[in-house]
C-alpha cells in the first residue's frame, strides 16, 4: 500500500528551523560524509528526503535525527546550502513535540513567545509561592535553623515532588517515543532479552555521550559532557545533599567540593555554547533555534543566581541570601518544569534512548537478515 | 638473405592514410614492406585492384581504412566491409591463403596501430612464403 | 596497347637530413632517370623551399615537361605547393603525383638499404601513375540567390531574416496560414522566463515587412527539382475555401528545411488516463491556461495541488527511446508559474533527472525548488500511475510514484496533472525526406551530414536542416542552428558561383547498363537515372569522389576522375616493379 | 488605453545598477499611464489585490518591469482574467534580456519600459543605425569555434584574420581522443579542418598571438595584435624535431594535459597548424639567460630557421566585425579537498584521462595506472604513466566535481555527463575485465543520440550509481571511494586502482579582459552575455561582436559549431549587404521611444 504524501508538512516544519532543507537535491553527499551515518542507519539524506515528502509517520518512527550529533560536517560540504545539520536539529525539536503529548511542546517550538511567557509566568507564581510560605512559617533574616525562611526539609520535599511530576512526564514522553519508533513496527522482531542484554547502554551513552566524540572536531563533545555531567553532580547534591548544602557559614567540604566544581563545569561550558552561538563560529553554532537562546540563559541565570545566593549566605547576609534564594528558585523552576519535558533539555533524556533503541533495533533487523538471504552486492543490484 | 614479402596497402585518404602520415611524424618504425597507394576511400578499393596486386607478384595485400562510423564519406567503409568476404571467398578458390589479404581499420590518431599491422602482416606473409600466383601463372603459360 | 610516354621530370627531396639521412637519394633520382619517360631526375636539399620550386618551373620550360613527381613528405602537407607550382609553369596541376618517402619511409625505417629500395618502388610507381594522369579542369556552377525556407517557425522565420538582412530573396513557405509555429502557443520561455510572445511578433512583423522575404503561408512544396545552386521548386499554395489553390514555381539556390516539430500524443499512455480524467493535460493545454490567466481545474476552481509529470513519450522503451531535450525545463517553468498565479498552491514535479543544462538552467532549477516545489523522482520506464481520489479526500486525483530517492511507493494529491508530453518527428517528415531528398534516423528525425562538424549541413549538397525538425532542441540552439544554416548558404551565395572538384565519378553512358546499381549506393544522392535513355549520370556538382560506385559498377561504366582504374593498376605496376 | 506599471525585481544576478525609482518615475510621464508601483525585491504579488487595482484604475494594459519580469507574469495575467480584462495584455518589460546590465542601464531600462508600455517588443524599436562594413574579419580562439567561424566566412571569400594564443589551433577537442556519441576520433575530423585552415588563401591565421586591444566602431574596427615571438621561422620550418631532440630543459607538456614531458623548443602535437616548432621562452635556457647559455637547437637546425634573439612584434588590423571563441577553462580539480587530487596518485581529470586514452598521447593510448619511478635530476620519486605500467582492474568516475555546487560552480558544465560515459565506454572497451563505476547526481543525457548512448554505457556493464561520491582516501596503493549509493540506500565504501574527476567548465582566465576589452558584458558566471538568450544567442551588446562556443556558456561539440557558424552567418550577412549594425549602446533614449511611437501607429 501506498504511503501518502503531504506536501504541506514543509510548511509545519518550517517554524522548527527547517528552512533550507527544500533546496536538497539529493546527491548524497551528506550521508556519505557523516561520520555516524552506517547501515542500517543511513542518513541525513534520507529523513531530509521523508521531510520533505512529508512523510509523517515516517518521521515520527524515524531514530536516525537522535543519531545525529550536528559536527556540521554535511552542512559545510552541502553543494545546494540545504543546512542538513540544521534540518537533523530542527527534526529533532519536530520529534521532542511530538513525543510530547500535553502539546506545549509544539507552542514552545512555534512560537519563542510562549515559552518566554510561560517561563515568566512559571517564575512568577514561584516567588509568590515561595515569599508566601516564607513568611507563612518562618522569617526573612534566617536563612538556615529552624525558623529558616525556605528551610531545606521543605524544599527537600518540593524538589522530589517536583522530580516526580518531571519524572512521569519525560516517562510518558519515552514511552511514546519507544511506541512510535519500534513498538508500533509490526515487521519488527525485538526479544526483551535483547532489550535487557543491551541496556547498559542506555548509562553509558548518557554518560560519555561516546558517540559525539566521534566528530573530526572534539572540543564540542568536551564542552557539551562537562556541561552534562556538571549538571548531573548538581542535581544529586541537590536531591540528596540539599541539608548539607544549605548548612552554613561554615562549608561543609564534603558536598562542596563537588558542588563548587560542578558550578564551574557548569557555568563555564554554558559560556562557551553561548559565545559559539553568538559568533556563528561553525556550522553547528549557525543557527540559534530561540528555544536554544531560552535554555542556554535560562541555564546561567540558574547557576548565577545560585552562585551569588551562597556567597551571600556564607557571608551570613541572610536577608539577602534568602531573597537570592527565591530569584534562583524563580529560574531553577520553570528551568526544569518546562525545558526538561517540553523543550530541549528533553534532548539529555531522548538522545541516550535513541542510541539504545537504535541498537536494539539493529540487531532486530540483524537477526531478521540473518533469516533471510544475504543482501547482493553493487554487481547484483 | 631472407625473404623480404612484398605488400602493397591501399589507404583511404582521410583516416588510415593520415595515420600512417602520423606514424611517420612520431618516428614509429615498422617493417618497410609494405608499399602504400592512397585511395579516397575504402570504398574505391575495387576486388580487381587486390587480384592485379597479386597477379603482379605482391605477397600480400593489405587495406585500411576508417573506423566503421568515421567514414569521411558516412558508409563507404562499410560497403567496403560488405565487399571483403565475397573477395575473400574467390581468393579462397584461387587457392590465395587467407592471411595474404587483409582490411583493417586505422584513424588518424593511430600511428601505433597502423605501425603494429604493418609488421604483424609482414610476420604472417614472410610465414606463407612467397605467392604462388606468379608460379601458378608461369606454368599456365608454360601449358599453353 | 602502347602509348607515347609523356616528359616526366622526378625531383628527390632531402628534407635537410630527414631524408637524405636514411634513404639513399641520389641513388632513389639514379634510378628514377632510368624509367620510361623520365628527362630529368634531380635530388635536392628542400624542394619546398622557393629555389626548389623554381628548380621545376625552370626545367618544365628547358626541358619541356608534361609530368612532375616530387619524391618529398606527405601530399597532406604540400601538394598544394607543387601544383601552384605546375600552374605557375602552365602546366595542369594534375599531371603532379607526390611520393611519400619521408613520413612514410625515411621516417619510419632506419635500414637505408631497405628504405631507399622501397623509395624508389614509390617513385616508380608515380612515375608509372602520372604517365597516365589527364588534365583536369576545375568546374564550377552558379549559383541562384535565392533560398527556400520550409517551415515557418521560429527557425524558419529566423533564417528568411537573415537572406532578408544580407539583401537576399528568401521564399518562407508556411504550412499554415500563420507563422509563428510551435513557439506562437507558448507564453513564457525558460529559464529567464522571458516573452515568447515578444521574439514571434518580432519575427513576424520584420519578415512580413521586409521586401526580401516572400511569404507564402496556407502552402506546402510539391516538388524539388535539380541540384545545388540550381532547384526548381513548385510550391502549392491553398486558395481561400471555395477557390482552387494555385502552383508557384520558385527558382532558389539552396533549401532550408524548418518543418519543426509535434507533440507526442499522450492519450497513448493509458495509465495516465489523459483523455479519461478530466484535469490531466498536456504542457501545451496549460500554456493556454497561462497565456489566458486562467490555472484552473475543469470544474473551474484553482487547484490546491498541481502535478507535473516529466519524459511523457520520452526516454521510454515502448515510445519514445530519446530524451526530449526541452521538457525539464519547461517544467520548472510551470513549477514557478503556477507559485507565482497561485501563491498558495503545492506543486509536485514528478521526474526521471532533472537536465537542466545550459546557461542559467541550473540556477532555475534551484530557485524553483527554494519555491517548495516538491520534486520525486520515478525510475525510467517505471511510469507513475494516476487514478481518480476517493471520496474523503482535499484532492481530485492521486498519483502512484515509486520514489526513487526513498525508496518508498508514495501517493501524491493533484487537482491538476500537467504531462510534460515530448517531441517528435512530423508525420510528414517521410514525405519531406523524400521531397528534398535527404535520409531520416529511426525516429524520423532528419540526419545531419555530419553530427558534430556539420550539424546543419545534409549529404545533400543545397540543402539543409535547421531546428527540432533535426532532432529536439531548445530556443537558442534552434535560432543558432537556423543561422548557421543560413552562414553556409550566405557564404555560397557571396562567392556566387559552386566549384566543383574536378575529382569526381563520371558514367560513360555507352558502357551503363542502366542496372541503377549506383544510384542506390550514392551517399551524396549525386547519381541520377535518366528513364528516358536508360543511362545513370553523376550530377558532378554532388559527387564527393569516394568512388563507392566505380567499384561497384559491373559494366565498369564509371570513372573516378584522377583515380582511374589504369592510373591505380600502373601504380600497382610500379610499386611491384 | 489606460496603463499600469509594476516594477518588480526577481533577483536574477544582473541588472542590479537599475535605478527603480527613476525608471518608475520616467513612466508615470509616459502617456496613457495611469498607474506606477515600484514594488522592489522579490514582491508577494497577490493576483486578487492586482485584480482589484484593475478594476479601480479601470486598467487595459498591465507592463511589468524588472529584471526578469516574467517570474511575476502569470499572478498578473490572473489577475488581468479575474478583472474581466484582456490577459494578452499584460506585457514584459525585460532589463535582463535586453540588456539593461550595462554601462548605462538606468536609461536602457527606461526605453524597454517606454516599449512596452507602447506594446512594442523592444527589439523592434531598438535597432541601431547602419554602419559600412569592412569586408574583413577577425576571429579570436582557434578551437573549434573559431576554425569553423573562420572557415565559414574564408568560403564566402573574405578575409579572415584568426588569432590564437597558443602555438597551434585546435583548442581542447584536438586533445580528445574519442567524441560522444558517436565515438568518432576527434582527430579524424578536427585535422582536416585545421589544414584547410592552414592552407586557406583567405584565411592569415596567427598563432601564438593575443588581440591586445580594439579599438574603432562596429564595422571598422581596428585591433592590436601582439605577435609573440615563436623564434621558429613558421614558412621554413620542416618540423623535423632535431632542434627538441638536443633541447635539454623538459617541462610538462600543455597538450598532453601535464602526463608527459615536452622541451623548451617544440611543437604541441605532431598534426599541429602551422606544423612548425616554437620556443617556450619561460622554459628556454638561452632566453632566460638572455643568450649566455645553451642555444643547442638554433646550432643543429638544418634549415637555421631558428632565431632565438628573434623579438615579438605587434601587428594593427582593419577589420569590420569580431567573432569571440575562446573557449572554457577547467577548474583546478585539487581546490576540491575530500577528492585529493594531487594528493593520491591515481586520482585524475577528464583531459587527463583523455590523453592517456589517446592513441597518440603519451602511453599510446593504453589506460595505466600511474607508477612510481625516480627522476633522476630531483632525486625524488615521482607517479608518472608509463606505458608499460599496469592497467586499472577497477575504475570510478565521478560527476559534477566543481559543478553544480555552491561552493565551487553553481551550474551545470553541460557535457561531463556525456563525456564520463564515454570514458565509461573506453575503459570497458580497452579493458574489459576492469570494473567501471560511475557516480552521478543526474545523468544529463539531453542530445540527438545521448540517451540512446547512455542505455549502451549500462548494457556494456559499467555500474551507474546514482550519488555524488563524497571523497577519495588512499588505502594501501589503492584508491577509496566513499559516496552514498541512493537508490540502495546505503553509503558505499569501496577501493579502485583509479579515479576519474569530471572537472566542470570555467570561463578563461582572460575573458574579464576580453569582456572589458570589447565591452561585452559577463554573466554572474563569468561567461560572456549574448545579446537575447533566445532570439540572438551570438550576437552581442556590441554592434558586429558575436561570441561563439563554450566562451558564451559550457557546450558541446555541435552546438559550437552551430553557435560558430551561426556568428560567422551575421557577419556575412553584414559583408554581403555591406551594412553592418551599430551597438545597442550608440541608441539615445529618445531614439527608441519615437520609433516605438512610430511602430505603434504604422
Amino acid at each position: 500500500m501506498a504511503i501518502r504524501a503531504n506536501p504541506k508538512l514543509i510548511d509545519e516544519l518550517e517554524p522548527y528551523g527547517a528552512e533550507d532543507v527544500v533546496k536538497c537535491y539529493h546527491c548524497g553527499n551528506c550521508s556519505a560524509v557523516c561520520p555516524f551515518s552506517e547501515a542500517p542507519y543511513v542518513f541525513p539524506r534520507r529523513p531530509m528526503r521523508y521531510l520533505q515528502m512529508g512523510l509523517e509517520e515516517k518521521l515520527k518512527g524515524d531514530l536516525q535525527p537522535w543519531l545525529c550529533y550536528y559536527c556540521g560536517e554535511c552542512s559545510d560540504q552541502c553543494p545546494r546550502e540545504a543546512e542538513p545539520g540544521e534540518t537533523m536539529m530542527s527534526l529533532r525539536r519536530w520529534l521532542t513535540s511530538r513525543y510530547d503529548w500535553t502539546g506545549i511542546s509544539r507552542l514552545f517550538y512555534k512560537s519563542w513567545r510562549y515559552e518566554v511567557g510561560a517561563v515568566v509566568v512559571v517564575a512568577i507564581l514561584t516567588i509568590i509561592g515561595f515569599l508566601a510560605f516564607g513568611f507563612s512559617q518562618g522569617s526573612i533574616d534566617h536563612y538556615d535553623g529552624p525558623n529558616a525562611f525556605l528551610p531545606s526539609s521543605s524544599i527537600h520535599i518540593f524538589d522530589w515532588t517536583l522530580a516526580i511530576v518531571l519524572l512521569a512526564l519525560l516517562l510518558s514522553n519515552a514511552a511514546r517515543m519507544w511506541w512510535f519508533t519500534m513498538g508500533r513496527d509490526k515487521t519488527l522482531r525485538v526479544s526483551v532479552g535483547t532489550y535487557v542484554s543491551r541496556a547498559y547502554l542506555l548509562v553509558v551513552h548518557f554518560f560519555t555521550q561516546k558517540r559525539y566524540s566521534q566528530c573530526e572536531r572534539k572540543s564540542p563533545w568536551l564542552v557539551h559532557l562537562g556541561l552534562m555531567l556538571s549538571y548531573v553532580t548538581m542535581l544529586i547534591l541537590i536531591m540528596f545533599f540539599l541539608a548539607e548544602m544549605a548548612s552554613g557559614p561554615g562549608v561543609d567540604w564534603r558536598v562542596h567540593v563537588f558542588g563548587y566544581i560542578a558550578t564551574i563545569g557548569l557555568v563555564a561550558s554554558t559560556i562557551v555554547f553561548l559565545r559559539r552561538r553568538i559568533r556563528k563560529s561553525s556550522a553547528a553554532y549557525k543557527h540559534s533555534h530561540e528555544s536554544d537562546w531560552i535554555f542556554l540563559i535560562l541555564l546561567l541565570a540558574v547557576a548565577l543566581t545560585g552562585i551569588t545566593q551562597h556567597i551571600l549566605h556564607r557571608y551570613g547576609v541572610d536577608v539577602a541570601a534568602n531573597l537570592m534564594y527565591v530569584t534562583h528558585l524563580a529560574f531553577v523552576v520553570p528551568m526544569l518544569l518546562l525545558e526538561v519535558p517540553f523543550s530541549k533539555w528533553s534532548h539529555l533524556a531522548y538522545r541516550p534512548l535513541a542510541m539504545y533503541f537504535a541498537e536494539v533495533r539493529a540487531a532486530g533487523l540483524e537477526k531478521a537478515e540473518r533469516e533471510a538471504a544475504p543482501a547482493g552486492d553493487l554487481q547484483a543490484a | 638473405m631472407s625473404y623480404e614479402p612484398r605488400i602493397v596497402g591501399f589507404l583511404c585518404n582521410w583516416c588510415s592514410y593520415a595515420g600512417a602520415d602520423l606514424a611517420g611524424t612520431s618516428r614509429i618504425h615498422y617493417a618497410s614492406n609494405v608499399r602504400i597507394i592512397r585511395v579516397m576511400c575504402t570504398a574505391r578499393v575495387d576486388p580487381t585492384f587486390v587480384l592485379k596486386a597479386l597477379h603482379d607478384g605482391a605477397d600480400g595485400v593489405l587495406i585500411c581504412g576508417c573506423h566503421p562510423g568515421d567514414c569521411h564519406y558516412s558508409e563507404g567503409n562499410y560497403k567496403a566491409m560488405r565487399r571483403y568476404p565475397l573477395l575473400k571467398k574467390l581468393l579462397a578458390d584461387y587457392g590465395i591463403e587467407d592471411e595474404r589479404v587483409r582490411l583493417e581499420w586505422v584513424s588518424a590518431s593511430e600511428g601505433k596501430r597502423f605501425a603494429d599491422i604493418v609488421d604483424d602482416m609482414t610476420e604472417r606473409v614472410r610465414a606463407l612464403g612467397p605467392s604462388h600466383v606468379q608460379a601458378d601463372l608461369a606454368s599456365d603459360m608454360a601449358e599453353r | 596497347m602502347e602509348m607515347a610516354e609523356p616528359r616526366i621530370g622526378v625531383y628527390v627531396c632531402n628534407c635537410g637530413t630527414n631524408i637524405a639521412k636514411v634513404v639513399d637519394c641520389d641513388a632513389v633520382a639514379e634510378s628514377a632517370a632510368q624509367l620510361p619517360g623520365v628527362v630529368v631526375a634531380r635530388s635536392y636539399k628542400y624542394m619546398c623551399s622557393n629555389p626548389g620550386q623554381e628548380m621545376i618551373v625552370q626545367d618544365i620550360e628547358e626541358h619541356s615537361l608534361e609530368r612532375v613527381i616530387v619524391a618529398a613528405c606527405s601530399p597532406r602537407m604540400h601538394e598544394r605547393t607543387f601544383r601552384r607550382a605546375l600552374e605557375s609553369a602552365g602546366l595542369n596541376p594534375y599531371f603532379l603525383e607526390m611520393a611519400n618517402i619521408r613520413e612514410h619511409v625515411s621516417w619510419v625505417h632506419d635500414d637505408g638499404e631497405e628504405a631507399t629500395q622501397k623509395a624508389k618502388a614509390l617513385v616508380h610507381a608515380g612515375v608509372s601513375r602520372v604517365a597516365r594522369n589527364e588534365p583536369l579542369e576545375r568546374m564550377s556552377v552558379d549559383m541562384c540567390p535565392n533560398t527556400l525556407v520550409i517551415g515557418g517557425g521560429i527557425a524558419g522565420m529566423t533564417a528568411a531574416l537573415e537572406f532578408a538582412d544580407a539583401g537576399k530573396k528568401a521564399y518562407l513557405v508556411e504550412r499554415l496560414d500563420h507563422l509563428g509555429g510551435n513557439l506562437a502557443r507558448v507564453d513564457l520561455t525558460a529559464p529567464y522566463l522571458d516573452s515568447a510572445r515578444d521574439i514571434i511578433t518580432d519575427r513576424v512583423r520584420r519578415v512580413t515587412e521586409s521586401e526580401n522575404v516572400e511569404v507564402l503561408l496556407d502552402a506546402e512544396v510539391r516538388s524539388l527539382e535539380g541540384f545545388v545552386g540550381n532547384f526548381k521548386a513548385t510550391v502549392h499554395q491553398n486558395g481561400r475555401p471555395g477557390e482552387s489553390g494555385s502552383d508557384v514555381a520558385l527558382d532558389v539556390g539552396s533549401v532550408v528545411v524548418c518543418t519543426g516539430y509535434k507533440e507526442f500524443d499522450a492519450s497513448r499512455i493509458t495509465h495516465y488516463g489523459y483523455g479519461k480524467l478530466p484535469n490531466v493535460i498536456t504542457s501545451f493545454e496549460f500554456e493556454r491556461m497561462l497565456r489566458e490567466g486562467r490555472v484552473e481545474t475543469k470544474e473551474g476552481k484553482p487547484p490546491q495541488y498541481v502535478a507535473i509529470v516529466h519524459c511523457v513519450g520520452s526516454r521510454s522503451e515502448e515510445f519514445h527511446s530519446y530524451c526530449s531535450r526541452v521538457c525539464c525545463m519547461t517544467a520548472i517553468k510551470y513549477a514557478r508559474e503556477v507559485k507565482s498565479a497561485l501563491p498558495g498552491c503545492y506543486v509536485s514535479d514528478v521526474y526521471v533527472d532533472m537536465h537542466a543544462f545550459g546557461k542559467g538552467m541550473e540556477d532555475f532549477y534551484e530557485r524553483s525548488s527554494e519555491l517548495k516545489t516538491l520534486f520525486l523522482m520515478y525510475e525510467r520506464g517505471g511510469h507513475p500511475v494516476i487514478r481518480k481520489a476517493d471520496p474523503g479526500d482535499d484532492c481530485g486525483m492521486l498519483i502512484q510514484v515509486d520514489e526513487q530517492l526513498s525508496g518508498e511507493v508514495i501517493e501524491i494529491p493533484a487537482d491538476l496533472v500537467i504531462l510534460m508530453v515530448g517531441m517528435e518527428a512530423r508525420e510528414d517528415s517521410g514525405d519531406v525526406a523524400r521531397l528534398v531528398n535527404i535520409s531520416r534516423d529511426k525516429d524520423g528525425w532528419f540526419i545531419e551530414s555530419h553530427p558534430k562538424l556539420d550539424p546543419v549541413a545534409t549529404t545533400t549538397e543545397g540543402i539543409f536542416i535547421a531546428g527540432t525538425c533535426a532532432a529536439p532542441k531548445d530556443i537558442p540552439d534552434t535560432v543558432a542552428q537556423a543561422r548557421a544554416a543560413a552562414a553556409r548558404i550566405l557564404g555560397k551565395i557571396s562567392v556566387g558561383k559552386i566549384e566543383i572538384d574536378a575529382v569526381y565519378a563520371e558514367v560513360d553512358e555507352d558502357h551503363c547498363s542502366g542496372c541503377r546499381i549506383c544510384n542506390e549506393l550514392c551517399p551524396y544522392v549525386a547519381i541520377e537515372y535518366d528513364p528516358e535513355t536508360k543511362r545513370s549520370h553523376v550530377i558532378s556538382a554532388l559527387c564527393k569522389a569516394c568512388g563507392a560506385c566505380v567499384a561497384a559498377c559491373p559494366s565498369g561504366a564509371i570513372k573516378a576522375r584522377h583515380f582511374t582504374d589504369e592510373q591505380i593498376f600502373a601504380q600497382i605496376e610500379g610499386v611491384l616493379a | 488605453m489606460r496603463i499600469g506599471v509594476f516594477i518588480c525585481q526577481a533577483g536574477i544576478a544582473e541588472a542590479k545598477a537599475v535605478n527603480l525609482e527613476a525608471v518608475g518615475l520616467y513612466a508615470s510621464n509616459l502617456p496613457q499611464v495611469e498607474v506606477v508601483e515600484v514594488l522592489g525585491l522579490l514582491p508577494k504579488v497577490d493576483p486578487d489585490e492586482v485584480a482589484k487595482r484593475i478594476t479601480e484604475s479601470q486598467l487595459d494594459r498591465l507592463v511589468i518591469a524588472g529584471d526578469s519580469p516574467g517570474f511575476f507574469k502569470p499572478a498578473f495575467t490572473r489577475a488581468m482574467s479575474l478583472a474581466g480584462g484582456e490577459p494578452d495584455e499584460v506585457r514584459l518589460a525585460s532589463f535582463r534580456q535586453y540588456g539593461a546590465d550595462t554601462a548605462n542601464s538606468t536609461e536602457r531600462a527606461k526605453a524597454i519600459v517606454a516599449c512596452a508600455v507602447y506594446g512594442v517588443p523592444f527589439s523592434l524599436a531598438a535597432v541601431p543605425a547602419q554602419t559600412k562594413m569592412h569586408p574583413a574579419s577577425l576571429v579570436i580562439g582557434g578551437g573549434i569555434a573559431g576554425i569553423q567561424a573562420a572557415l565559414e566566412i574564408a568560403d564566402a571569400g573574405k578575409r579572415v584574420y584568426l588569432v590564437e594564443r597558443t602555438g597551434t589551433i585546435g583548442g581542447h577537442m584536438a586533445m580528445f581522443d574519442k567524441t560522444f556519441p558517436t565515438l568518432d576520433c576527434a582527430a579524424c575530423i578536427l585535422t582536416p579542418k585545421m589544414v584547410a585552415v592552414g592552407q586557406h588563401e583567405n584565411i592569415e591565421l596567427m598563432t601564438y598571438s593575443e588581440v591586445e586591444s580594439i579599438t574603432g566602431s562596429p564595422g571598422a574596427y581596428k585591433a592590436t595584435v601582439l605577435r609573440n615571438a615563436r623564434r621558429v621561422i613558421e614558412s621554413s620550418c620542416v618540423a623535423c624535431a632535431q632542434c627538441s631532440d638536443v633541447c635539454p630543459v623538459s617541462v610538462p607538456s600543455e597538450f598532453d594535459a601535464g602526463i608527459a614531458k615536452r622541451k623548451a623548443i617544440y611543437i604541441p602535437f605532431p598534426q599541429a597548424v602551422p606544423n612548425a616548432y616554437l620556443v617556450d621562452e619561460a622554459s628556454c635556457t638561452y632566453v632566460q639567460s638572455n643568450g649566455t647559455k645553451c642555444g643547442a637547437c638554433a646550432k643543429k637546425c638544418p634549415k637555421d630557421c631558428i632565431d632565438l634573439d628573434a623579438r615579438g612584434d605587434v601587428v594593427k588590423l582593419d577589420v569590420g566585425s569580431v567573432v569571440v571563441a575562446t573557449g572554457y577553462g577547467v577548474l583546478d580539480a585539487s581546490v576540491i579537498e575530500p577528492y585529493g587530487y594531487g594528493v593520491h596518485p591515481n586520482v585524475i581529470t577528464a583531459l587527463e584521462f583523455e590523453r592517456l586514452t589517446n592513441a597518440s598521447g603519451p602511453t599510446g593510448g593504453r589506460i595505466v595506472t600511474k607508477s612510481q619511478r625516480l627522476n633522476k635530476k630531483t632525486k625524488a620519486e615521482e607517479w608518472v604513466f608509463d606505458p608499460e605500467g599496469a592497467p586499472p582492474r577497477s575504475v570510478a568516475i565521478i560527476h559534477c566535481v566543481g559543478s553544480r555546487d555552491r561552493n565551487y560552480n553553481p551550474y551545470c558544465s553541460r557535457v561531463c555527463c556525456m563525456y564520463s560515459l564515454k570514458f565509461a565506454h573506453l575503459v570497458r572497451e580497452k579493458l574489459p575485465d576492469a570494473e567501471c563505476y560511475e557516480f552521478y547526481i543526474d545523468m544529463r543525457a539531453y542530445g540527438k543520440g545521448y540517451e540512446e548512448f547512455f542505455q549502451r554505457i549500462k548494457q556494456e556493464g559499467t555500474f551507474v550509481v546514482r550519488g555524488r561520491s563524497a571523497s577519495v582516501s588512499e588505502r594501501d596503493g589503492r584508491m577509496l571511494i566513499k559516496g552514498e549509493d541512493i537508490l540502495s540506500d546505503r553509503v558505499l565504501e569501496f577501493p579502485v586502482d583509479m579515479v576519474l574527476l569530471a572537472v566542470g567548465l570555467t570561463p578563461t582566465e582572460r575573458s574579464d579582459q576580453i569582456a572589458a576589452m570589447l565591452g561585452i558584458p559577463r554573466d554572474q558566471d563569468g561567461w560572456f552575455t549574448e545579446a537575447d538568450y533566445n532570439a540572438d544567442p551570438t550576437g552581442t551588446e556590441r554592434g558586429a561582436v558575436y561570441v561563439a562556443g563554450a566562451c558564451q556558456g559550457p557546450k558541446d561539440i555541435p552546438d559550437t559549431v552551430a553557435q560558430a557558424s551561426a556568428a560567422a552567418g551575421g557577419i556575412l550577412k553584414g559583408i554581403v549587404s555591406g551594412r553592418g549594425v551599430d551597438s545597442l549602446g550608440s541608441l539615445s533614449l529618445e531614439e527608441i521611444e519615437a520609433r516605438a511611437k512610430t511602430l505603434v501607429a504604422g
